[in-house]
């Protein structure tokens, strides 16, 4: 599908030396919720950036694969046209502009002048009632749930084609978890906006997305329909904390030997 | 001996500059001009060496053209490095002429080695307390000085001479070169009933104030004065018609004194060197090689041998009818084993409406500084 | 005493011009955290660049207006050519290549006509006239011109901040540039601008003070320091405290000027007695009057 | 005997408490969890206790100390360890020098010691090198030894945090959000370390955690914080069946135990 | 004897203790002997001139390593190093010529003094954060320089002439002072760069790194961030004292100008370009200006010979400054860790000789 985000095989080296991704190809369809699990350390971020076109600031490199997106080539190209292109990351760790306000975080998102920014911010208060009330607050100061749905909307103000999530539950209290991941959930269904949602959070990723990759040391490991992913006793061990009996482990049990996982 | 080094060593570079590199240029063309003209029986190597107004590059020079090079004489520039370079200047015995008229520069017979070329700033203030002295009795006076040594050099002194000539000092006052607003500094001196204002300062400064003073109205009612770097050229350039009626003391003939056979010297050199009219025009270019002057004078009188020895012998037989007159200056140059004072002579200088300097007193000695400052 | 207000009256006018000084280094604080200690260098460039341009016989204003767009020409120059790399250095380290610019910029001005010497504009007809007669004490109608010049160009950067998408953006990339970046900022292109912005005012405030005090490179370059106390005194980061701090050091060194001087032997307290407040100051508000704090959570 | 007390404690900001009239205990040896939504106050109760905030009323106490007042290095001199939410990681350093700092306080030679560096700033430093090795091989974090921690992934900084307080040979430990950004594996890891420390050293332990099945399995005691005010304490048991608690922060009743939103929910 | 059979091939250190050593290998330990005979000979193999400007890099190196420790390691940057410099000439300068006191206790004396000075300039470090201190010591920076100016027994500025040194019957001359001097000043720079490195690797000097990084992180540490930043400050100062003390008597008399803002900045410079918190860099840095400086000298001397530049254009002049900003700023963008980056890849290279990794 032409406007399916496409990654192929892509190796990313980190200060030139530190190699981090080794051979990743994954989809993100068009319109679909994907989503990326993976130990600490496995190259889930790295992944995000060599497609949003961060990885400069770091340091890093794509030193071979490529990634499109309707028949473009994204690599190669510097943040601001990966997002002209249709493509915007929510970083890892609600990095909101801490001393602007709410409205102004919004509205540094809409750099592209696509359409006009006060429509723009009534749309994003359509998703998230909540920003309306605290429009005038300092972001720095509202919490964690609120400072996730403000990066959401920022990212929204830019009308992306595709939306790249890295790890939104982290540190969210399990309500606003649910309510984030449905707020993703609507904004997928309504705006058709292609959704890859890297997640430490397996059972609610697997449960909001259509489709699920698992990546460990810098490679995929897995893939498949997320429904069936859920259903892989590795996945249940390692990610969902499930039993092989079905129940939920304790974590009290003291772990004699370590199982190793099948794929490595 | 064929040859011998004159060296020059100032900022030609840095803060200064400006002056710097006029009186540089006066020097070097001197010094050629000298040879151009065979004064010497050796040929003179005539070096300008930058120290950036940095004291540690002035005594970098002074020990490599005295302690390497063994140069006979030594001009020098600033204040704070001739200060610096008197211990070596003493133990060297190598005679010394500074770019900077401080008073504290020679103190004979601790420091017998360094001679400033014309009357120090202290005298030009107290010739000006003189003229306030005569013009009204009693008047209040304030001071505006330059907050460095440079500045700071003729206080005790002018409060000497005030105080004999029956003047009232009001205020001492620093002002540096970042004053863009004087209203406060003139409102209170206007306060305290100053009508003599006498600056020690370089020209920027001093035309700030002038310009700050017209607006505020208060030119007819002061009479802004100056020692010898806060006027001339460079005051009338910054200060445009605020700079009327300013009066000034210096040693030295003006540019438009095409008559003075030293000025007409300056032209001919100037115009044989290729110097572009402003340099020419400064008084700098004129001090510098009024300093040249007396250095090669000194060699070639001397003796046959250059030596720093013979060198000290022509300067300190440079009096009475010895003196010496190359025409720069309003008098001419007397030196001693006691006289460390080249030209002492001065005038006072006024500007008219178009800027220009001119002459208002003759050339003259301040009476009063004699006796405020005896030599020792 | 009719003093007083005199007093004030004279800080302010010179304060406005302090104010509009550092608005280009607030500007370049404000969306890189860059202290740009070349500052007062390109203010003497855009003084002196108006300066040759009055030489060839253009008309005063006109030679201001080229002197801004040329310097908002060379801002973005500098940024480009030697900023740009230093993009997430330490940023000690950037701000010794301002301090180096600082003295590249001197050797250029050297190059010219300009480096030595004292210059001043032939005042424009409009400004020569009397000026006004405020509180017992005369303001010319240059020191006026440049009152309002100053405030007008505070003002409308002040807008630009507060209420433009691009002045948010160019916060934004302060705050921080990751974040930046993954909306699609270009935070270059931030920073160029920033760095024309903050060259094209400086040409203003430098066109100003050549116009009131005359042309010389080391009085210009030399208010790139007075910039220091007034920017911290009013937070780094922020325009309406460099119009603040400005006024108040402006004021503050005219006080000391009309009273501390007579008690001080020697006087000359205008060169530190801003600093002294300045400290006590950040002591009672360490991000300065105005200066954003540090949202610091734990 | 040290136990913390916390008592009525309340916190302002600008008019806005952030904290209302909240107490606890947490016992010599357990593991006293704090739980409750977003903002809550969770991490403003802790920076009360390890002095980065100061109680606007109410008092905190450490055995004999009182800490309400105390400035944060005080309040570690006094055995009072924490490992951040966001990662107060010295950025720029490596582990080992990140874990060596935090030996400040158990070094006591003076600056002119250190300027001489001979006999006793010599021997301490070395004894002070092999007990943060004997630490970073219990976190298991040798891989990492001499990599700067900045560049390492979030997961791994979070056990630096840890490991770093460890290190401070503390008496308590707070850990705030240990496991944040985690998936079930690498918790279950985490999960060993804190029940080793609390076990095998006698330390307590205060945890702020998300994530309920983490919570419900190890803690001693669990305290719910809502909107700044203390709504339910108790055993795991009584806290999970609490209906506030499930309006307030789960949703759903019983959702501790529910394998199928359970982990990591 | 098993042992015997096998020579070691690496550098094993097994204790912890062994790690500590600065000079660890036999290598090493050459090379060190082989600098310090080096050292010892190197003002009969240079010519005065340059040892002057030895004399005045081992100066500046000493004030550069007290800068380290305040910029380099703590990131409080500083601004007014050189009135700290000036505090200790002038201590130095009274104590020798009122107190008269020997050379070796005015030195010290004036270390003392910029220790002190430095620590009350610091207090406001307990409270203020990033470049608000850095102006705090522009301001004191400042208000140095106004109050030497007006301070009689200060001389105001001017020149406060230094007595003679002599040590073991050799006396200090014009004509033996660079040769002098160099002897005094290299122990004072070996004794203090070694102190130097040991006050950074122990608990203090990271309690300086640990509030740059993070001051809140360094409190939870135990750390006392203020005292550590006033701790920075006091030896940071101390060593700014004990190079104006030596300046003092190398210059012959203090005068105010030595220690003026721009000393400050220049010494900013060294520390950066040399590479910041690096000792070898606190050597490099100064070095490098320094040369840099005598051969933009020579430079510009003779460009101004050259006649070929319009009238008006003063190359000459224009030479310096630009050269000297130009080879900061384009040393900071190619190599933003300073000379001591290159040092480090030279010692590199020679370690892994001949091999080529
Ligand atoms: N800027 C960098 N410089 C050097 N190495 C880096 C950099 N960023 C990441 N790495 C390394 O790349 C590897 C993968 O990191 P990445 O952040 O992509 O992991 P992740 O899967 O997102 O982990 P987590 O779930 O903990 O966020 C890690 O080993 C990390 O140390
Ligand atoms: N320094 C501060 N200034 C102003 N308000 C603050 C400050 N620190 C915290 N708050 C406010 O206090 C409330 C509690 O915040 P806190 O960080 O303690 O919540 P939390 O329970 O730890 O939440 P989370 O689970 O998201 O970490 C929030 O409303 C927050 O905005
Ligand atoms: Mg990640
Ligand atoms: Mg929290």
């Amino acid at each position: 599908m032409g406007s399916d985000l496409t990654i192929n095989n892509v190796e990313v080296v980190y200060h030139d030396i530190i190699q981090v991704l080794r051979g990743v190809s994954l989809t993100v369809r068009a319109g679909r919720v994907t989503s990326l699990l993976g130990t600490n350390g496995a190259g889930k971020t790295t992944t995000l950036r060599a497609i949003s076109g961060l990885l400069k600031p770091e340091n890093g490199k794509i030193r071979e694969g490529t990634v499109s997106f309707e028949g473009r080539i994204l690599s190669g190209l510097g943040g601001t046209e990966v997002v002209k292109a249709g493509v915007v990351q929510v970083p890892e760790g609600r990095r909101v502009f801490k001393h602007l306000t709410v409205e102004e975080n919004l509205r540094a998102g809409a750099i592209l002048g696509r359409g006009h920014w006060s429509s723009d911010l009534e749309r994003i208060y359509s998703y998230f009632p909540k920003l309306r009330a605290l429009r005038h607050k300092q972001a720095g100061y509202t919490s964690g749930g609120e400072q996730q749905m403000i990066a959401i909307g920022r990212a929204l103000m830019a009308h992306p084609k595709v939306l790249l999530l890295d790890e939104p539950s982290l540190g969210l209290a399990p309500l606003l978890v649910a309510e984030i991941f449905d707020n993703v959930r609507q904004i997928n269904r309504q705006e058709g906006v292609g959704v890859l949602v890297v997640e430490q959070n397996a059972s609610i990723a697997l449960r909001h997305s259509d489709y699920g990759y698992v990546m460990e040391g810098g490679r995929i490991v897995m893939e498949g329909e997320s429904a069936a992913l859920a259903d892989n006793p590795d996945v249940k061990e390692f990610y969902l904390g499930v039993t092989e009996h079905g129940g939920r482990k304790s974590f009290r049990d003291v772990k004699s030997y370590k199982r190793r996982k099948r794929w490595m | 001996q064929k040859n011998t080094t004159l060296v020059w060593s100032g900022a030609i570079t840095g803060p200064t500059s400006d002056a710097g590199s006029s009186y540089a240029a006066g020097v070097e063309d001197y010094c050629k001009y000298a040879n151009s003209q065979k004064m010497l029986s050796v040929t003179l190597n005539c070096v300008v060496r930058d120290d950036q107004y940095n004291n540690a590059n002035t005594q970098r020079n002074f020990e490599e053209f005295v302690g390497n090079q063994n140069v006979p004489v030594f001009l020098g520039y600033a204040t704070g490095g001739m200060l610096q370079i008197k211990g070596v200047v003493q133990e060297t015995k190598v005679p010394t002429l500074p770019a900077s008229y401080h008073i504290g520069i020679i103190d004979p017979p601790n420091n017998s080695y360094m001679f400033l070329p014309v009357s120090s700033y202290s005298e030009n203030i107290v010739a000006l307390l003189e003229w306030v002295a005569a013009r009204e009795r009693g008047a209040k006076v304030a001071l505006i000085v330059n907050p460095s040594p440079f500045g700071r050099d003729p206080v005790v002194d002018a409060r000497k001479a005030a105080a004999r000539l029956g003047l009232k000092i009001t205020d001492v006052q620093e002002v540096g070169g970042n004053n863009l607003d004087n209203t406060a500094l003139l409102k209170r001196l206007e306060a305290q009933g100053a009508k003599y204002v006498i600056n020690q300062n370089t020209a920027g400064p001093v035309a700030n104030i002038l310009k700050d003073a017209k607006r505020l109205g208060l030119l007819g009612k002061m009479q802004f004065m100056g020692a010898h770097y806060a006027g001339g050229e460079d005051l009338t350039k910054l200060a445009g018609d605020a700079a009327r009626d300013f009066v000034w003391a210096t040693s030295y003939y003006m540019y438009d004194e095409g008559d003075r056979p030293g000025i007409q010297l300056v032209k001919k050199i100037g115009a044989q060197f290729g110097r572009k009219a402003d340099t020419i025009r400064s008084v700098h270019y004129t001090s510098g090689m009024l300093a040249a002057a007396i250095a090669i004078e000194a060699m070639k009188r001397g003796g046959k041998d250059i030596t720093a020895a013979s060198v000290y012998k022509g300067l300190t037989s440079m009096n009475g009818s010895r003196a010496f007159n190359p025409g720069f200056t309003v008098g001419p140059v007397t030196f001693s084993a006691k006289d460390h004072v080249g030209a002492e002579s001065l005038r006072l200088l006024q500007a008219d409406a178009t800027g220009n300097f001119k002459a208002i007193t003759g050339a003259q000695r301040s009476r009063m500084f004699q006796l405020v400052h005896p030599l020792k | 005493m009719e003093l007083l207000p005199q007093l004030l009256l004279a800080g302010v006018v010179i304060g406005s011009i302090y104010a509009l000084a550092a608005l280009g280094f607030v500007l370049i604080y404000k969306s890189s955290r860059v202290i740009n200690f070349a500052h007062g260098q390109i203010i003497a460039t855009g003084a002196f660049i108006a300066f040759a341009l009055t030489q060839r016989g253009l008309n005063f204003w006109l030679a201001g207006l080229i002197a801004m767009l040329i310097t908002f020409g060379l801002g973005l120059l500098i940024e480009r050519v030697f900023l740009r790399r230093m993009v997430g250095e330490p940023i000690i380290s950037v701000i010794m290549v301002t301090i180096g610019l600082s003295s590249v910029i001197e050797g250029l001005i050297h190059l010219t006509p300009y480096g030595a010497g004292n210059f001043s504009f032939t005042t424009p007809a409009v400004l020569s006239g009397e000026g006004l007669s405020v509180l017992g004490t005369q303001l010319s109608r240059t020191q006026l011109a440049g009152v309002l010049a100053a405030l007008t160009l505070l003002g409308g950067f002040t807008y630009f901040f507060n209420k433009s998408t691009l002045g948010i953006t160019m916060r934004a990339v302060a705050d921080d540039q990751m974040a930046a970046m993954s909306v699609g900022t270009s935070v270059e292109r931030v920073f160029a601008l920033a760095w024309a912005a903050a060259a094209l005012t400086a040409a203003a405030a430098g066109v100003i003070l050549g116009l009131m005090s005359g042309l010389t490179l080391g009085g210009l370059a030399g208010i790139g320091l007075k910039v220091f106390p007034v920017v911290i005194l009013g937070g780094l980061d922020s325009v309406v405290g460099a119009i603040v701090g400005g006024m108040l050091i402006g004021v503050l060194e005219n006080l000391s000027a009309g009273y501390l001087d007579g008690l001080v032997p020697g006087g000359g307290t205008r060169e530190v007695f801003p600093f002294i407040v300045l400290i006590a100051v950040l002591l009672l508000r360490p991000y300065g009057l105005f200066g954003t704090k540090e949202i610091e959570r734990v | 005997m040290p136990q913390l007390h916390v008592e009525h404690v309340t916190l302002t900001f600008g008019g806005l408490n952030a904290l209302t009239d909240v107490s606890l205990v947490v016992p010599e040896g357990e593991i006293v969890s704090i739980i409750g939504p977003n903002g809550a106050g969770k991490t403003s109760l802790l920076n009360c206790i390890s002095g980065f905030y100061h109680p606007t009323r109410g008092r905190i106490t450490f055995g004999e100390h009182d800490l309400s007042r105390a400035a944060p290095n005080v309040v570690t001199s006094y055995g009072i360890a924490r490992a951040f939410q966001n990662l107060e990681l010295f950025r720029g350093l490596s582990v080992v020098e990140n874990l060596l700092l935090a030996r400040h306080t158990h070094l006591r030679y003076s600056l002119l010691d250190s300027l001489i560096f001979y006999g006793r700033a010599s021997r301490q430093e070395a004894e002070n090198r092999a007990y943060v090795e004997r630490i970073i091989d219990f976190m298991e974090l040798e891989a990492h030894r001499h990599h700067p921690v900045g560049t390492l992934a979030y997961g791994v900084q979070k056990r630096v945090e840890v490991a770093r307080a460890l290190t401070l040979a503390p008496r308590l430990l707070l850990l705030d959000e240990p496991m944040a950004g985690m998936n079930v594996e690498e918790k279950e890891d985490m999960v060993r370390f804190i029940l080793d420390i609390q076990r095998e050293q006698g330390i307590s332990v205060v945890l702020i955690e998300h994530d309920l099945g983490v919570v419900m399995d190890i803690s001693d005691r669990i305290y719910v914080l809502d909107f700044g005010q203390k709504i339910a304490e108790g055993t795991p048991q009584q806290v999970s069946a609490d209906p506030r608690v499930i309006e307030a922060y789960t949703g759903v009743p019983g959702a501790a135990h529910a394998p199928a939103q359970g982990a990591g929910a | 004897m098993p042992a015997s059979r096998f020579t070691q091939t690496g550098n094993y250190r097994v204790r912890y203790q062994q790690d500590q050593t600065i000079f660890a290998t036999s290598a090493e330990q050459a090379s060190l002997i082989a600098g310090v005979l080096l050292l010892l000979a190197l003002p009969l193999l240079l010519p005065k001139t340059l040892l002057r400007d030895v004399n005045m890099i081992m100066i500046f190196a000493v004030a550069v390593l007290g800068l380290n420790v305040t910029t380099g390691y703590t990131g409080l940057i500083n601004i007014g190093q050189a009135a700290f410099m000036g505090v200790g000439a002038y201590a130095t300068a009274l104590a020798a010529t009122r107190l008269n006191l020997p050379f070796f206790l005015a030195i010290p004396l004036g270390g003392v003094a910029g220790a002190l000075v430095g620590t009350f300039v610091g207090l406001p470090s307990l409270r203020l954060k990033y470049l608000y201190l850095a102006v705090a010591t522009l301001a004191f920076q400042i208000i140095f320089e106004w109050l030497v100016g007006h301070l009689p027994v200060l001389a105001q500025g001017g020149a406060i002439s230094m007595p003679a040194v002599q040590v073991f019957g050799v006396r200090d001359s014009f004509l033996n002072h660079n040769r002098f001097w160099y002897y005094l000043i290299l122990p004072v720079l070996v004794g203090l760069g070694l102190l130097w490195r040991n006050v950074l690797r122990t608990r203090h000097g990271r309690s300086f790194i640990a509030v740059r990084d993070n001051d809140r992180a360094a409190a939870a540490m135990g750390i006392h961030p203020g005292r550590a930043k006033l701790t920075a400050f006091m030896v940071g100062s101390f060593y700014a004292g004990v190079a104006g003390g030596l300046f003092a008597y190398f210059q012959k008399a203090v005068v105010i100008e030595d220690y003026g803002l721009h000393t400050s900045v220049q010494l900013l410079a060294m520390a950066i370009v040399g590479g910041l918190g690096s000792l070898p860099g606190s050597f490099l840095g100064p070095l490098f200006i320094v040369a840099l400086d005598r051969f933009m000298g020579s430079a510009s001397e003779w460009l101004g010979a050259q006649n070929t530049f319009p009238q008006g254009v003063d190359a000459a002049t224009a030479l310096r400054p630009l050269a000297f900003g130009l080879s900061i700023v384009l040393f900071l963008m190619f190599e933003p860790r300073g000379l001591a980056n290159w040092w480090r890849l030279v010692r590199l290279y020679f370690k892994k000789w001949p091999y080529k990794f």
